[in-house]
């Protein structure tokens, strides 16, 4: 039995796979299977466009980027072991967009793997996962986040929301875990400070995908009267309680951060919620926006027609990648690093972004928009004949808050 | 709480209970039929939303109601013929085990037909009005179609197990399959039949509940363990007792979400309004708990007391 | 008359000797494993292994042993690994030089605890109402847990530094394969107190529920205590599992505790074999490398985990271990030769037809949910396309001319046996 | 002295239906003593009663002066009254070693012993081996339950019963399904390793039970209608119908 | 009582050669050979655990065996009990397996075959044993021990078997109800249909029986008609007495 056990063992492991040495790889940390991973295929189609591109082009520094991805099944634990296969297989940076908890974890294994393996040191980026405590508290020298975190969209989502004197009764939906309650604790302190007369009419912290029924819930914002709910829910969750808002009739608006996530756009549509959505989001999706129409289009001939701008963290990272490493002529990691802090680059929807060294945050304008039915022809998300309407533009000196990073350099 | 939640909080428990008793009534007649506890049950449901999603958007909504359906079960009968019957020889462990192997299968294979995103399955334009309002809230026509829809299974099934001649050898195979078999019927082919009524009805439960919860590979996952816990505290095989342990959890996890209350609302009430700082971290998490946190814990809780302390179930003959 | 207890003691000596050559060659293949594959990434490949493999050793106490399936045994392996990180950041917190190493001890020491309580809860009776009734636990902890975000962390879970705690036993713990040696040295426990148990007078009443726990009963014992202690030493054992799976990775969520997890050890202990002791360590094995390996080549892996699991519940319930013993008891019987050829058209159509099966799943992934990816794949060193029939009937026609030729060929086998056993009976 | 075993007014009814319908026996210590009884009178359900597997509607089951009605079958194995089952009740998938081995463990005090190993424990593989000798199943002892012939399972059914060191044993049909030959063998086998204790049995075959029985006792309908020695039983009317229906002269 | 002539009995119904059967891993038959005519009663004698029981289930189809089982020359050893039930055996168990939940009429139409009424309509059934029709209606699990056991064999009955086989329907019946079994049976093989009978009380076998057979440990023992058994002492002795 033993022999056999071994030599099982022996055959399977003399069979691993076989990489490409000579070109500068990018590992994909995400959940591949399992329900988050149809967010993941998007980005992978993000990620992989804004390479082919740069490949086409070049490469960096003349070295091709080849993309290697890695299944986390959507566990923290997972991403580590992941992530020291990625490293073993190559990687010079690993990118996790799915989920802060993920990412947490990726950057703490990062940590621990630079300070244990200092002659072999990898870089992280963050494409998707808000919480700002990644560049916050949990704050790394090797890891860059491009996207806006939730405290920053939470600021201009209050600036937005200091214009609407409309709403006062407002209702809070979050789920459980960190990413619900913090976002949740940011919209009390931010709006609640730009709005003193908003009365918060509920509050709830629901758990954490595992609600198929959302209707109790809508009725309960219905019985509060509330004008509006705001959100950090994503995926299925959000799905479900657009759709039984929808359902109900319920006229409330609602500001979210992840509807542009897949699904959200579909249920939107299908509950019929026109103009009632509202999205605090990283740039202006909207169907306004020439720049972005230009990118779009190229995007969805090339990958069958979804929108590239639910994820514009993994482009900017590709975009700020190549100038950092044409700047510092290297692709070695000391100097990426270098390079990265402070570099400046546009954003798919063409504004001025800017990766901020004392935190290695994005900085860049943000939008508020809203998900309407658009005239045939426009950009719409999901081939559902629906799109997004750039109601305000939020710019970066709004959001951009003060550094709580105390970070450990080298 | 107002009159007004109180009134939406029962309808949406109605109907929320209805919806799991379509999914709880195949389940816990297979069981009370075959012994089986059938972890692909909630499988056959996702795969009759997407027959459903499907067939719909080629012939339309109501055919799919039909058609969807007769499809799961078909795919349930012939589990049961090429699958089940199988493994009954290794006892109602290796028949668990199988179906657990096959709710991890038809998991995959429907990601790899649709892949991961959620599908389109609308409501079909013909319900998609809404019925009445009540306190100024739409109710929507579909939800009440499908509370009709839940009401008429489950009258059909009481009407064709108490009143037909099938019926009858169903009821009777269940307590004495040797003796039925005897007087003359096939009782492999009505353990397969019942099988894929089973099926059938988990795959009706699909169609219907397919554009009101999200069509998507997680929703057999999603809805699973809460079914055994209604089987189980309805008691093994009755469809009285999954009738009512339906409404009952429907009840609870509206109500759980509907009540405003937190643990420190409870000790508010006694004048204690900060959790004693002595007992660190643990104590502020329970102080910030809410019942509507609480609530999908309580099905569970039921279902453990209720094997512990009543085995049968509520409405269960047989331990 | 006397009593043959010579018997006994020379039973017991081959006895000895058999139990020495295993743990001889587990001691030599665990040094060498480390020593034969230096990198970093198969250190940690071995390390989750390692872990699993306990955990699947502690799985099969309830599932092999004592016949009891546990839907929820995962749940022992997270709270291990709580108990443990906890432990590793109070000590650091308190500034107590605890060796790492030992960590895993609390760990399984505080599962242990904790599943005697699960276990007077579960124990009652045997079959489907435990089978539920641990489903149920699973859940109620599952779903308590996201209540208590200080002690289980939030969807990032608990993260811990194992080397706060400093050096020990001439290790520093960070490189992985000090880890190796930790979760080395703690599988050698493990399997070998499991073992030990497995031939005490509790693991002969563990076998006895298993096959009859009725009339455990009626020889004056309480086949819930023979239940309940199944239940805790399994649970004390993941426990350990799960430490230092916290150890490995340094990170612990509500994942750990979920029913995959469950799920997870479910499919490598059932498929491994639950009648051999090694058994379970040859799934985790499998399955692990499935797991890492395959899910980077084929986004079909949890599906060939699942007809694998399939397979195994409805052709070989004895499992690999299973399937393994009976082939070299086959090769080593006299009737193995005349077989031979039969065996060897079996061995090609089995392939042919997982072959075809593989091609077909491949290619109706790359037609449906990869179809981004491109219509080209190579599977099998094969050159298809997910759009040309071409393809598909390559592999379709591969398996059904496999599953055809098996029929025939399985009777063939059958009618051969039954002459080499009638011609063995007539001698 | 009191009786070994002693049944007061003993009922078990299930929902409507009375199955045992007050039963009174005695049962003296050191007696071998054999319950008889058409199909459906009650026998098994008396053993089970007595045995624990179910609980009394009423009445009293004084065992060495002590009420055991209603206590768990492990409780009453240990006060020293033990079993054997009518349909085969082995551990199909152990050796017959192994079989043996669990019914001595609690005799000898090893109980759920976890930190010693079974094989190392030399009183259990004593007795294990006098018992394999006395059930005559040495050459076999290595073989699971389940691959042993009937008269074989048989034998270890007993041994099982017996192998708990009780002085009090319920044989319930310890011949069912043997042939003739097998029987005697069987009824040999009792007789040997039942030496000296007190024996209630279950039997068909009216010759093993005239040939071993001290008393018999006679269960039609859920009570007791008679108790006597062989030939008492054997002349007496009541038993003859009850057996053979009515009017046995008138038929023949 | 007027016996039948054994003349008028002529090619067997059923037809039983050399059966064996095993209850997982122990024989229980050991090679049994018997027959019964058209219109024919016959009963089976034995002590408990002779087998008798086993035999019928084995012919019924539902243990595993070997040999032959024909009815009316037609091979039916290895079908499954519906096939068996359908090709016209009929089986009353010693258990009285009457449905308890359904009511008289519920049991009785199970027993019918789908479709076509045949010798035995429900009214048949009725008039045949009047107490189940003011009872039609009841939960069977009401009815007395030997109400049940009328209930048992008219359900077979209706299904309009060639040849029904009934296990012990005396046992535990009161002397005034075993009378009336005797009676029934022999009304239904009035109208032709066989019957093979399981019986422990002698009388009764004696009594209505064309012929008996007596086992003893899984074999046929003895053979012939009831004068012959009465002019058998020892073979009572042996076999069958207490």
């Amino acid at each position: 039995m033993y022999k056999t056990c071994v030599a099982s063992v022996l055959a399977l492991m003399s069979a691993g796979v076989a990489m490409a040495e000579d070109t500068f790889k990018i590992a994909m940390i995400d959940p591949f299977s399992g329900p988050a991973a149809v967010v993941t295929e998007r980005i992978e189609h993000v990620l992989r466009f804004a390479v082919d591109d740069l490949n086409a082009r070049g490469g960096l520094n003349g070295q091709q980027i080849e993309i290697l991805t890695f299944d986390n099944q959507m566990s923290p634990a997972e991403t580590a072991i992941q992530a020291q296969k990625a490293i073993d297989a190559g990687a010079t940076i690993l990118q996790t967009s799915v989920s802060s908890g993920n990412t947490f974890a990726l950057v703490e294994f990062v940590q621990k793997y630079n300070r244990r393996n200092p002659d072999h040191q990898v870089i992280v980026f963050d494409g998707a996962s808000h919480d700002p405590a990644i560049t916050g508290e949990k704050c790394s020298y090797f890891s860059f986040s491009w996207v806006l975190n939730a405290q920053m969209k939470t600021a201009g989502l209050a600036s937005y929301l200091a214009s609407r004197t409309d709403i006062t009764k407002v209702y809070l939906m979050n789920a459980e875990g960190s990413s619900g309650t913090t976002t949740r604790q940011a919209v009390i302190d931010m709006v609640g400070a730009a709005r003193p007369d908003i009365e918060w009419v509920g509050d709830d912290v629901h758990p954490l995908q595992k609600i198929t029924d959302f209707t109790p819930y809508i009725a309960k914002i219905e019985a509060s009267g509330a004008q509006a709910v705001i959100t950090s829910d994503w995926g299925a969750d959000l799905a479900l309680e657009l759709k039984a808002a929808g359902e109900a009739g319920l006229d409330a608006e609602w500001f979210t951060y992840f509807s542009t996530g897949p699904g959200a756009p579909t249920a939107m549509a299908q509950s019929g919620l026109n103009g009632l959505v509202y999205s605090a989001f990283d740039g202006d999706a909207g169907i306004q926006n020439e720049e972005l129409h230009a990118y779009e289009a190229a995007y969805r001939a090339a990958t069958g027609g979804l929108s590239a701008s639910a994820f514009p963290g993994d482009t900017s990272a590709i975009r700020a990648l190549e100038l950092a490493a044409n700047a510092a002529g290297s692709n070695e990691v000391d100097a990426l690093i270098a390079a990265l802090e402070g570099v400046s680059f546009k954003t798919v929807y063409g504004a001025d972004a800017h990766s901020r060294p004392d935190d290695h945050q994005i900085i860049s304008q943000m939008a508020i928009s809203r998900f309407v039915d658009v005239p045939d022809g426009a950009l719409d998300e999901e081939g559902t004949g629906w799109g997004w309407e750039n109601v305000a533009i939020i710019p970066a000196d709004v959001i951009t808050l003060p550094n709580t990073c105390e970070m450990e350099r080298p | 709480m107002g009159i007004e939640v109180v009134t939406f909080s029962v309808v949406n428990s109605i109907l929320y209970g209805m919806l799991l008793f379509l999914l709880a009534s195949g389940l816990t007649l297979i069981f009370s039929m075959m012994g089986v506890l059938n972890f692909a049950h909630a499988s056959f449901f996702m795969v009759g939303a997407y027959f459903g999603f499907e067939i719909s958007r080629r012939v339309g909504f109501f055919p799919a109601l039909v058609l969807a359906p007769v499809a799961v079960g078909l795919l349930g009968a012939l589990v049961e013929r090429f699958g089940l019957r199988r493994v009954h020889k290794f006892g109602h462990l290796g028949e668990l085990l199988f179906t657990f192997g096959l709710a991890f299968v038809i998991e995959e294979a429907v990601q790899m037909i649709w892949g991961r995103s959620p599908q389109d399955f609308q409501v079909p334009a013909a319900l998609n009005f809404t019925a009445f309002t009540l306190f100024g809230t739409g109710y929507p026509a579909f939800r009440l179609f499908m509370l009709v829809v839940a009401v008429a299974v489950f009258a059909a099934l009481a009407l064709l197990l108490a009143r037909t001649r099938i019926g009858l050898i169903v009821k009777a195979s269940l307590t004495h399959p040797e003796m039925v078999s005897m007087l003359g019927h096939d009782v492999p082919l009505v353990f397969m039949s019942v099988f894929g009524v089973g099926s059938a009805l988990a795959g009706l439960a699909g169609v219907i509940a397919g554009p009101v919860l999200v069509t998507q590979p997680s929703m057999a996952a999603a809805l699973g363990p809460i079914l055994f816990v209604i089987v189980v505290v309805g008691g093994l095989g009755s469809l009285a007792g999954a009738f009512v342990a339906s409404l009952l959890i429907g009840f609870i996890q509206t109500f759980a979400v509907a009540i405003n209350l937190k643990v420190a609302d409870v000790f508010g009430l006694i004048g204690v309004t900060q959790p004693p700082a002595a007992f660190g971290a643990l104590l502020s998490d329970i102080w910030n708990v809410s019942v509507a946190q609480v609530g999908p814990v309580i099905p569970y809780l039921l279902l453990v007391a209720m094997l512990m302390f009543r085995p049968m179930g509520l409405f269960g003959k047989r331990a | 008359m006397t009593f043959p207890m010579t018997d006994t003691k020379l039973a017991d000596r081959s006895a000895a000797l058999s139990v020495a050559m295993p743990v001889l060659t587990v001691a030599v293949v665990l040094i060498l494993l480390p020593n034969l594959f230096g990198s970093n990434a198969m250190i940690s490949t071995l390390n989750y292994l390692g872990t699993m493999a306990i955990f699947a050793l502690s799985y099969n106490v309830l599932l092999g042993q004592t016949g009891l399936l546990s839907l929820g045994h995962g749940t022992f392996f997270g709270l291990g690994g709580f108990i443990a990180t906890h432990a590793v950041l109070r000590f650091v917190e308190a500034d107590i030089a605890f060796p790492l190493a030992l960590i895993p001890l609390i760990g399984g020491v505080g599962s242990f605890a904790l599943g005697s309580v699960g276990g007077w809860l579960a124990s009652g009776r045997g079959g489907m109402p435990f089978a539920m009734i641990t489903l149920g636990l699973a859940e109620l902890v599952a779903a308590a847990a996201t209540l208590f975000p200080s002690i289980y962390g939030s969807e990032e879970g608990v993260s811990m530094d194992r080397m706060d705690l400093g050096s020990s036993f001439g290790l520093s713990y960070g490189p992985n394969v000090d880890i190796y040696w930790v979760i080395a040295v703690w599988f050698a426990i493990c399997a070998g107190l499991l073992f030990f148990l497995s031939r005490t007078p509790l693991g002969l009443l563990q076998n006895a529920v298993r096959d009859n726990a009725e009339r455990v009963e009626f020889l004056g014992f309480s086949a819930r205590r023979v239940r309940m202690s199944a239940y805790a030493i399994a649970a004390g054992i993941a426990g350990v599992a799960g430490s230092l799976a916290a150890l490995n990775v340094e990170i612990t969520t509500v994942h750990a505790l979920g029913a995959s997890t469950s799920t997870l050890v479910l499919l490598m202990t059932y498929i491994g074999g639950t009648r051999h002791f090694f058994g379970p360590v040859l799934g985790a094995i499998v399955i692990g490398l499935m797991k890492i390996w395959l899910s980077d080549i084929s986004p079909a892996w949890m599906m060939y985990f699942g007809l694998m699991f399939i397979f195994v519940v409805m052709v070989a319930p004895g499992g690999l271990a299973g399937i393994l013993a009976n082939g070299r008891a086959l090769v080593r019987s006299a009737g193995f030769a005349p077989q031979s050829p039969i065996l060897a058209g079996i061995a090609i159509a089995g392939g042919l037809s997982v072959a075809g099966l593989i091609i077909v799943i491949e290619l109706a992934y790359r037609a449906g949910l990869d179809a981004a990816k491109g219509a080209e794949i190579s599977v099998l060193g094969l050159p298809l396309n997910a759009e040309s029939g071409l393809s598909w009937a390559t592999g379709g026609v591969m398996l059904i001319i496999g599953v055809i030729a098996l029929r025939p060929l399985l009777d063939r086998l059958d009618g051969k046996r039954h002459a080499i056993a009638q011609a063995g009976g007539a001698k | 002295m009191t009786d070994a075993l002693e049944l007061r007014d003993l009922r078990k009814s299930f929902g409507p239906v009375d199955i045992i319908r007050g039963v009174n026996l005695s049962v003296k210590k050191g007696e071998r003593h054999a319950l008889i009884g058409p199909n459906g009178a009650g026998k098994s359900t008396l053993f089970h009663l007595i045995s624990g597997r179910i609980t009394p509607t009423s009445g009293q089951i004084l065992f060495e002066g002590q009420n055991i009605a209603g206590q768990e079958p492990a409780q009453i194995v240990r006060a020293g009254l033990s079993r054997s089952f009518q349909i085969t009740n082995i551990f199909p998938q152990m050796t017959v070693l192994e079989n043996l081995r669990c019914a001595v463990l609690w005799k000898l005090g090893h109980r759920y012993t976890f930190w010693k190993r079974t094989l190392g424990l030399v009183d259990v593989a004593e007795d294990c081996e006098r018992l394999l000798h006395e059930l005559g199943l040495t050459h076999r002892r290595n073989d699971t339950a389940d691959s042993l012939t009937y008269p074989e399972q048989r034998a270890l059914e007993l041994g099982l019963a017996v192998a708990s060191g009780a002085h009090t044993l319920l044989l319930d049909e310890p011949m069912a399904g043997m042939s003739h030959s097998e029987t005697e063998a069987a009824l040999r086998l009792i007789m040997r390793v039942t030496e000296g204790r007190t024996l209630l049995m279950v039997e068909h075959d009216m010759g093993v039970i005239f040939e071993m029985a001290d008393r018999i006792s006679v269960l039609v309908y859920g009570q007791i209608i008679a108790t006597g020695t062989p030939e008492e039983i054997r002349a007496n009317p009541a038993v003859q119908e009850a057996y053979l229906g009515t009017a046995k002269e008138e038929a023949a | 009582m007027t016996h039948h002539d054994q003349s008028l009995v002529t090619a067997p119904l059923l037809s039983v050669e050399n059966l064996q059967a095993w209850y997982g891993k122990s024989h229980i038959l050991h090679g049994v050979t018997l027959t019964v005519g058209q219109g024919e009663i016959v009963s089976l004698l034995g002590r408990n655990g002779a087998g008798r029981s086993t035999l019928l289930k084995s012919i019924m189809g539902a243990v595993t065996t070997k040999g032959a089982v024909r009815l009316s020359g037609r091979d039916l050893a290895g079908q499954r009990p519906h096939k068996i039930a359908h090709a016209g055996i009929g089986y009353v168990p010693e258990s009285r397996d009457i449905f308890p939940d359904l009511t008289v009429r519920e049991n009785l139409i199970l027993g019918q075959k789908p479709g076509g009424a045949g010798l035995w309509s429900m009214e048949d059934i009725f008039d045949l044993f009047p107490v189940l029709r003011t009872r039609a209606d009841t939960r069977a699990g009401v009815l007395s021990g030997g109400e049940q056991q009328m209930l048992t064999i008219c359900r077979t009955l209706i299904g309009d078997p060639d040849l029904i086989m009934i296990d012990e329907p005396t046992e535990g019946l009161a002397p005034k109800m075993v009378a009336a079994v005797g009676q029934l049976l022999e009304r239904i093989a009035a109208r032709g249909v066989s019957i093979l009978l399981v019986e422990q009380k002698l009388v009764i076998a004696l009594d209505i029986s064309h012929r008996l057979y007596v086992m003893g440990h899984g074999e046929i023992v003895f053979e012939g008609t009831p004068q012959a058994l009465l002019d058998a002492p020892e073979v009572r002795a042996e076999w069958l007495e207490v």
